[in-house]
């Protein structure tokens, strides 16, 4: 088939890097719970190990093709064509080396954090760390489906278990607002299915030409699904509870991996599958994006919890993304995926740093800080890199997504492009204000006297430090993964599809 | 044509029927037992007319001799003067007669269509020459080996679950 | 010769009185004893038809019945047992632990 | 010129070693890495300058930064003549001042990291001014507004200081915002963001028009307003100047460097570099010079009544800024940059002296509280002097040279509100005089006003002070003299210098007057000039009663220019607060909190409203239970007998 590429390695790297995690989780499983120290090597040498493994991706990657690479390919369940199929292009590869990065800082930052329940914590992170990359990876939209979902389980209870106060109200939430969008996906999922001739295969899928009523609505039910875990407007309300509420861990791994996957799947699955209907649905998925960001940045202003205003930076950041996808050009694509990434490096950075403070104070409000600047310097100057990152100063990554984005929305809406741009004024003002807020003025009686963060805090914090400069001075080794896979993409969504007026379009002008 | 067989159906037939009938309209717990002791008893002689003499055997052994010791056992444990005292049945037993009225008129109905099957190679002449306790024998070891074995297992389980269950609670501590 | 049909007439009278027992007897015991009662209405009915149809396998079901009543019995009477000793009462109605 | 990647990467390599290592191994030997660093790129500097002197250009990019479909855009650099002045102006004032603060923030405890600061501004500028594409520009744009944030906010426990950064940086985002847009609207027309092929074609698009939002405007003009409003906000001008007189918070030589010298003049160095897309919008040009003009009058009237030493300055930056943005208004843009190019020197000056007063002072800043400082630190005081004098336009001072080109031109060039930005700029080269003189007054003569403490600690600041405001006073005395007027010039056989080595970057813009009027031109403004000074001299060293009694008979006006026309006041008022109200009480109150919220809980709610209610259906009861099962046996019976009958 021309879409893939045999896996020239000579090795099932992805299985591998799926199947790795989840090995680390038995051997857990199988010590005993009260050498904690003994645990917590364990699952950092398997979150090592994983990353390592994950490395030759990186550097063995065809750079020059659109082209399905480390394919694996294995038949499951035969009589309903289910196969077993991995592979990786330039959309998404990224995203599994960021899983498996973030996945070795998440049981860093919780050596000391966690302190019940120490192996089941770990073996959820492990076992997240699996079902994010199995997201990544599927090429069947069966197997998609399953490590879509297997991830909300460990997610659930990283949340409801060693989560804030109101934690299980937060849990449940993030489970029923997912699961609802997820189950909609599963009808779309089985309506493509039998429409296509009982295939999951992504790729055959996303050749087929729907007739446009049918890409309506499968339309929104992969909406459903997707917009939820982006989180867009307005349906991102789960969000501030869940990362509020989630242990540092879990928010990373929220804000790094499991919101991309919301985008991600508008990528792999919307653009591709659904190509006319996608084209149909620009200007509202351009608005609600732009009220995203707008919206978001300007509650931003308003909250007094250092977790919920990064949260709600989330939403007006992928609100970003979301018009760079959508934008449906070049630059606004590339920089749409580049930001999935650098808000991950940014975001999780961010959260790494708020929990290793948190761990010091056991306070979230940013009332309670004040001059930790003086006490900190060193845990000042890495929060000084993400916090300038979030607001996209030349130089680190977020310049060089958000400046992609804007230009492919100016491109493709002026409006749009102007007013997203406002977004970035109010992103400096909420991101520096929260700064001086928590690090500049006169040391509060709270923060006097904290040690400055140690060197394991530190190896947490400065491998997203390293990638926020690397994306930002040379982009290039990044946006060149993905030049062939967004150009492949783009040409499928501008002449894919059939053509024609229906019901479902007229529908959209009058709401129009 | 005697009447004979007809006249000793009729006969068990009416005892089983109104055995049964006492059996759960006594107040008293072993009233109730007692009857049906008796009921047993006559249920067994009527296998005999149907030529299971070992089910008729068993039907003694087991239910007489040991699962109705088991209920008598069970009774004697309670108290019986509180409960001679209380209402036999619930408030609302006509829905429970109505029911049950259905039931057996559903089941009478079924009946008229009722036509038997084709029969099979155990004759009474072959069981009376082999003798019923071996064919059964015959029947059981080899084609129902698998599910013999399994219950035999249920009743293992059985054994230990009833001791578990009823076995007072270790004080822990 | 008495008809196939009268047995099983029989079976089911016996059936439905176990059904009417077991539906509106408040003590557990003999609720127990109306379950054999309706047990033992299968038996008859399997034993006759295995007589008319000249086949064993009734009576093999009938076999393990019994077997699995004995069972039943066990441990049924094992949780009376359990249960009056923690609820002190075997009357059924007064006990509504599964209340929504 | 082949080294010239280390000018801006040494101070960025000092930056590197301060901030790694400054805290621990450097500590108060941090000064050293940068000032070698800054020195060296000052000798590269000085050896480029010699090469565009003898003609030679650079225009040459490193490698590709972001690539993106047809969007590409390479770290590069391009050396002319523009560029080598701005050099030479960045790496002289930089590494005077970075000698300055050794003595001034001598025993601060973040030394490192003030130095780490000063050398990561000098990088960020030097890559603005290097830049040979709009990106990069915006690089270095956004590069130097962080320092500035970092500086300004330097002293980060005060309140007052971390807000000022934060003002500084929001502000400028508000001008970025427009910068940003004009990268967009240049790329999507052109094709690209490099500089050269984007002047390249400016003239033949000149006619364009482009729809921009729904409407049809000059594509030029809309490009220039763009990019223009970039430079009100990183140089200050009406209404985003707001940010610049607050900026005061920051230690003084990060004044001197970057709110004077440097940095708020990218805003100028921006307009300059694009004069060929400025130059085919008239629309754009009157803009540019009416709010040059306009901030001019408008920060000058401010500095009359402040008492705050440091922000007087300021505002006198300001108005400065905006005679630069006259000159470049009216087509001027040698005039503009020249006068940057002074500016640097008396207005880096005039701040280190500030400073130099401040140390002896104990932080003081009240003028009000100081006075006869000359008999204490006479080096202080005669450089101010000069640095007053200069830019007040004494004859023959820098100062002098550019203003006079700038009145010139705008009052024989072709701009269509030549005359009146003419005649503002005169009214505010007095104004410049009077406060200037009434700075000098109230600081260095007269009786000592503050507390006996101060004055027995007042003193002549250390030589690595004293010695960088003598090097720069040569700079304000001489810098002028590449640029005196052919008028002058051509009696005593000295060309204009300047104007004919930027002739290639920024075209040669000629005044259409006589030498009479030239003439006239000159002596209005020498004689305004003086007139200041006279006024400043009668009103506070022969009458110092009057202040007092105009203040009260004008206090409705006084009070006005003295809270600086109420603008930080508008804006709290109808952006900030606004926007912080919306957010609490709208976004969070109403539509997270009672609408999509309503709507999330609202339906697991009613679900489990309907199943509190089903639930009574489980009594519990055993009975029950088994009736419902009977019944459900019977029912199967009887459905199966009906279908067989």
């Amino acid at each position: 088939m021309e879409q893939v590429m045999t896996n020239t390695m000579g090795f099932p790297i992805l299985s591998s890097l799926i199947f790795l995690p989840v090995i680390g989780a038995v051997v857990l499983l199988l010590l005993n719970r009260t050498n904690e120290n003994l645990i917590k090597w364990v699952a950092l040498l398997f979150s090592v190990g994983t990353f390592l493994v994950s490395l030759p991706l990186f550097s063995t990657f065809d750079k020059t093709t659109h082209a399905m690479q480390f394919v694996e390919r294995h038949a499951w369940i035969p009589s309903w064509n289910i196969n077993y199929y991995l592979g990786l292009d330039g959309i998404s590869i990224l995203f599994v080396l960021l899983s498996t990065l973030v996945a070795i800082l998440c049981v860093l930052i919780s050596w000391n954090s966690v302190k019940m329940k120490v192996k089941e914590f770990f073996i959820s992170i492990l076992i997240v760390e699996s079902a994010m990359i199995g997201v990544f990876c599927s090429l069947d939209f069966f197997l998609f489906y399953i490590f879509w979902e297997a991830m909300l389980i460990p997610m659930y209870l990283l949340i409801g278990v060693w989560g804030g106060p109101n934690r299980v109200y937060a849990a449940v939430k993030f489970f029923l607002y997912t699961l609802v969008g997820s189950v909609l996906m599963l009808v779309g999922i089985i309506t493509l299915y039998l429409y296509a001739g009982r295939t999951f295969d992504i790729l055959a899928l996303s050749k087929l030409i729907l007739p446009y009523d049918m890409q309506f609505w499968l339309f929104w039910a992969f909406f459903a699904a997707f917009a939820v875990k982006v989180p867009m407007f307005p349906v991102h309300t789960w969000l501030p509870d869940a990362h509020t509420e989630a242990p540092t861990a879990g928010s990373v791994i929220l804000a790094a991996i499991l919101i991309k996957m919301g985008a991600y799947g508008f990528l792999r699955f919307s653009l591709p599958m659904l190509p006319e209907a996608s084209r149909a649905m620009t200007p509202v998925m351009i608005g609600l994006s732009v009220i995203a960001i707008i919206y978001g940045g300007v509650i931003c202003l308003a909250q007094t919890d250092l977790k919920r205003l990064i949260a709600y930076s989330s939403v007006s950041h992928m609100g970003f993304v979301t018009l760079g996808i959508f934008a449906l050009n070049v630059q606004g694509m590339e920089g749409g995926i580049l930001q999935m990434l650098n808000h991950g490096i940014v975001t999780g950075g961010l959260f790494l740093g708020v929990g290793a403070i948190y761990d010091r104070t056991h306070t979230r409000q940013i009332a309670d800080y004040g001059g930790v600047a003086s006490v900190m310097p060193v845990y000042a100057s890495i929060f000084i890199v993400f916090t300038l990152a979030s607001i996209g100063l030349p130089a680190t990554n977020g310049f060089v997504g958000e400046f992609l984005i804007l230009l492919g929305g100016f491109k493709a809406s002026q409006w749009a492009g102007v007013l997203s741009a406002t977004g970035i004024i109010i992103g400096a003002g909420y991101m520096l204000w929260l700064y001086q807020r928590v690090f500049f003025m006169e040391t509060n009686q709270k923060v006097a006297g904290l040690s400055d963060i140690g060197a394991r805090e530190l190896a947490a914090l400065l491998p997203m430090v390293v990638l926020i400069f690397w994306i930002g001075v040379y982009p290039t080794a990044f946006l060149g993964f993905m030049h062939e896979s967004v150009r492949h993409l783009l040409e499928r969504v501008s002449d894919g599809g059939v053509h024609g007026v229906s019901v479902a379009h007229n529908v959209l002008e009058i709401l129009k | 044509m005697s009447m004979l067989p007809q006249m000793f159906f009729g006969y068990f037939a009416s005892a089983i029927v109104v055995l049964s009938l006492l059996v759960i309209t006594r107040k008293n717990p072993v009233h109730s037992v007692m009857w049906m002791l008796l009921l047993f008893f006559h249920i067994a002689s009527m296998y005999l007319f149907l030529n299971a003499e070992f089910i008729a055997a068993i039907q003694v052994i087991v239910y007489a001799g040991a699962i109705l010791v088991l209920f008598l056992f069970v009774v004697l444990l309670l108290n019986l003067k509180e409960e001679l005292q209380a209402d036999r049945f619930i408030g609302t037993w006509p829905a429970g007669l109505l029911v049950s009225a259905a039931i057996f008129v559903s089941l009478a109905a079924a009946l008229q269509k009722f036509v038997p099957g084709p029969k099979g190679n155990f004759t009474i002449d072959l069981i009376q020459r082999v003798t019923h306790t071996k064919v059964l024998g015959q029947v059981l070891y080899t084609e129902y080996l698998f599910p013999f074995e399994i219950a035999s297992l249920v009743l293992l389980i059985a054994v230990i679950g009833a001791i578990v269950l009823a076995k007072k609670r270790m004080r822990s501590h | 010769m008495v008809p196939l049909n009268w047995y099983l007439l029989l079976s089911a009278a016996v059936f439905s009185i176990g059904v009417f027992g077991f539906l509106t007897r408040r003590n557990i015991i003999i609720m127990f004893m109306s379950i054999e009662l309706m047990l033992n209405a299968v038996n008859i009915s399997l034993v006759a038809f295995s007589h008319y149809l000249q086949d064993l396998r009734g009576q093999i079901l009938v076999f393990f019945i019994i077997t699995v009543a004995a069972a039943e019995a066990s441990i049924g009477l094992a949780i009376i047992i359990a249960l009056f000793r923690n609820k002190n009462t075997v009357h059924v109605d007064e006990m509504h632990e599964m209340k929504g | 010129m082949e080294n010239y990647l280390l000018i801006p990467f040494l101070p960025f390599a000092a930056f590197l070693i301060n901030i790694l290592f400054g805290r621990a191994v450097l500590k108060e030997k941090a000064h050293w890495v940068s000032i070698l660093a800054v020195a060296g790129s000052w000798v590269v500097a000085v050896m480029t300058l010699r090469d565009v002197l003898a003609g030679k250009t650079l225009n040459e990019n490193v490698y590709t930064w972001i690539l993106a479909g047809d969007f590409k855009v390479s770290v590069g650099f391009l050396i002319d003549q523009l560029t080598a002045i701005m050099l030479i102006v960045v790496t002289t004032c930089s590494t005077l001042i970075h000698i300055y603060s050794v003595g001034y923030m001598h025993g601060d405890n973040g030394y490192y990291r003030f130095f780490s600061y000063l050398s990561l501004f000098t990088f960020c500028m030097l890559m603005l001014v290097m830049a040979n594409n709009f990106l990069q520009l915006y690089f270095g744009w956004e590069g130097v507004g962080l320092c500035s944030y970092f500086l300004i906010g330097y002293y980060f426990d005060k309140k007052s200081a971390s807000d000022a950064g934060k003002k500084a940086f929001i502000v400028n985002r508000f001008g970025d915002f427009g910068f940003g847009l004009g990268i967009f609207v240049i790329f999507l027309n052109f094709g690209t963001t490099y500089y050269a092929p984007v002047f390249a074609q400016a003239g033949s698009l000149a006619a364009k028009s482009y729809n921009f939002l729904g409407f049809d405007v000059h594509l030029m003009t809309l490009i220039s307003l763009l990019l223009f409003c970039g430079s009100i906000g990183k140089s200050a001008q009406m209404p985003l100047h707001v940010w610049l007189p607050d900026a005061m918070e920051g230690p003084t030589p990060v004044s001197a460097l970057i709110h004077a010298a440097t940095m708020v003049t990218a805003g100028v160095f921006l307009v300059a570099r694009c004069n060929p897309i400025f130059s085919q919008s008239e629309t754009a040009l009157v803009v540019v010079a009416l709010t040059g003009a306009i901030t001019s009058l408008f920060a000058a009237t401010i500095a009359l009544v402040q008492n705050d030493l440091k922000r007087i300055i300021a505002y006198s930056t300001v108005s400065q800024l905006g005679y630069m943005f006259l000159a470049c208004g009216v087509g001027a843009y040698t005039a503009g940059v020249f006068h940057l190019y002074t500016h640097a020197f008396f207005k880096a000056l005039l701040f280190l002296c500030a400073g130099s007063v401040m140390h002896a002072m104990g932080g003081e800043l009240d003028i009000q509280k100081m006075g006869g400082l000359r008999k204490y630190m006479p080096v202080t005081y005669v450089t101010m002097l000069i640095a007053s004098l200069s830019i007040a336009g004494f004859p023959g001072l820098a100062g002098f040279f550019s203003k006079d080109e700038i009145l010139w031109m705008a009052y024989s060039g072709s701009s269509p509100v030549g005359k009146i930005v003419w005649a503002s700029g005169t009214l505010v080269a007095f104004l410049t005089a009077f406060y200037s003189f009434r700075l000098i007054f109230l600081t260095f003569h007269g009786k000592f006003r503050g507390t006996h403490e101060q004055e027995h600690h007042l003193h002549e600041s250390p030589k690595a002070m004293t010695i960088p405001l003598m090097l720069l006073c040569v700079g304000a005395v001489a810098a002028g003299w590449v640029g005196i007027p052919a008028l002058i010039g051509e009696n005593i056989g000295i060309h204009n210098g300047i104007a004919e080595f930027m002739k290639p970057v920024l075209g040669h813009a000629e005044g259409h007057g006589t030498h009479g009027e030239e003439l006239i031109v000159m002596a209005v403004s020498v004689v305004v000039g003086f007139a200041g000074i006279g006024l400043a001299w009668f009103m506070y060293m022969l009458r110092p009663d009057i202040p007092g009694k105009l203040t009260a008979q004008f206090s409705g006006v006084h009070k006005v220019l003295y809270n600086k026309y109420y603008v930080d006041e508008l804006y709290s008022a109808v952006i900030i607060r606004p926007t912080i109200w919306t957010a609490k009480n709208i976004l969070i109150g109403v539509t997270d909190a009672k609408v999509i919220e309503a709507i999330v809980n609202g339906v697991p709610a009613a679900i489990g409203g309907v199943s509190r209610q089903l639930r009574k259906i489980q009594t519990g009861l055993m009975h029950h239970y088994a009736t419902i099962m009977a019944m459900g046996i019977f029912i199967i019976a009887a459905l199966m007998l009906m279908r067989s009958w």
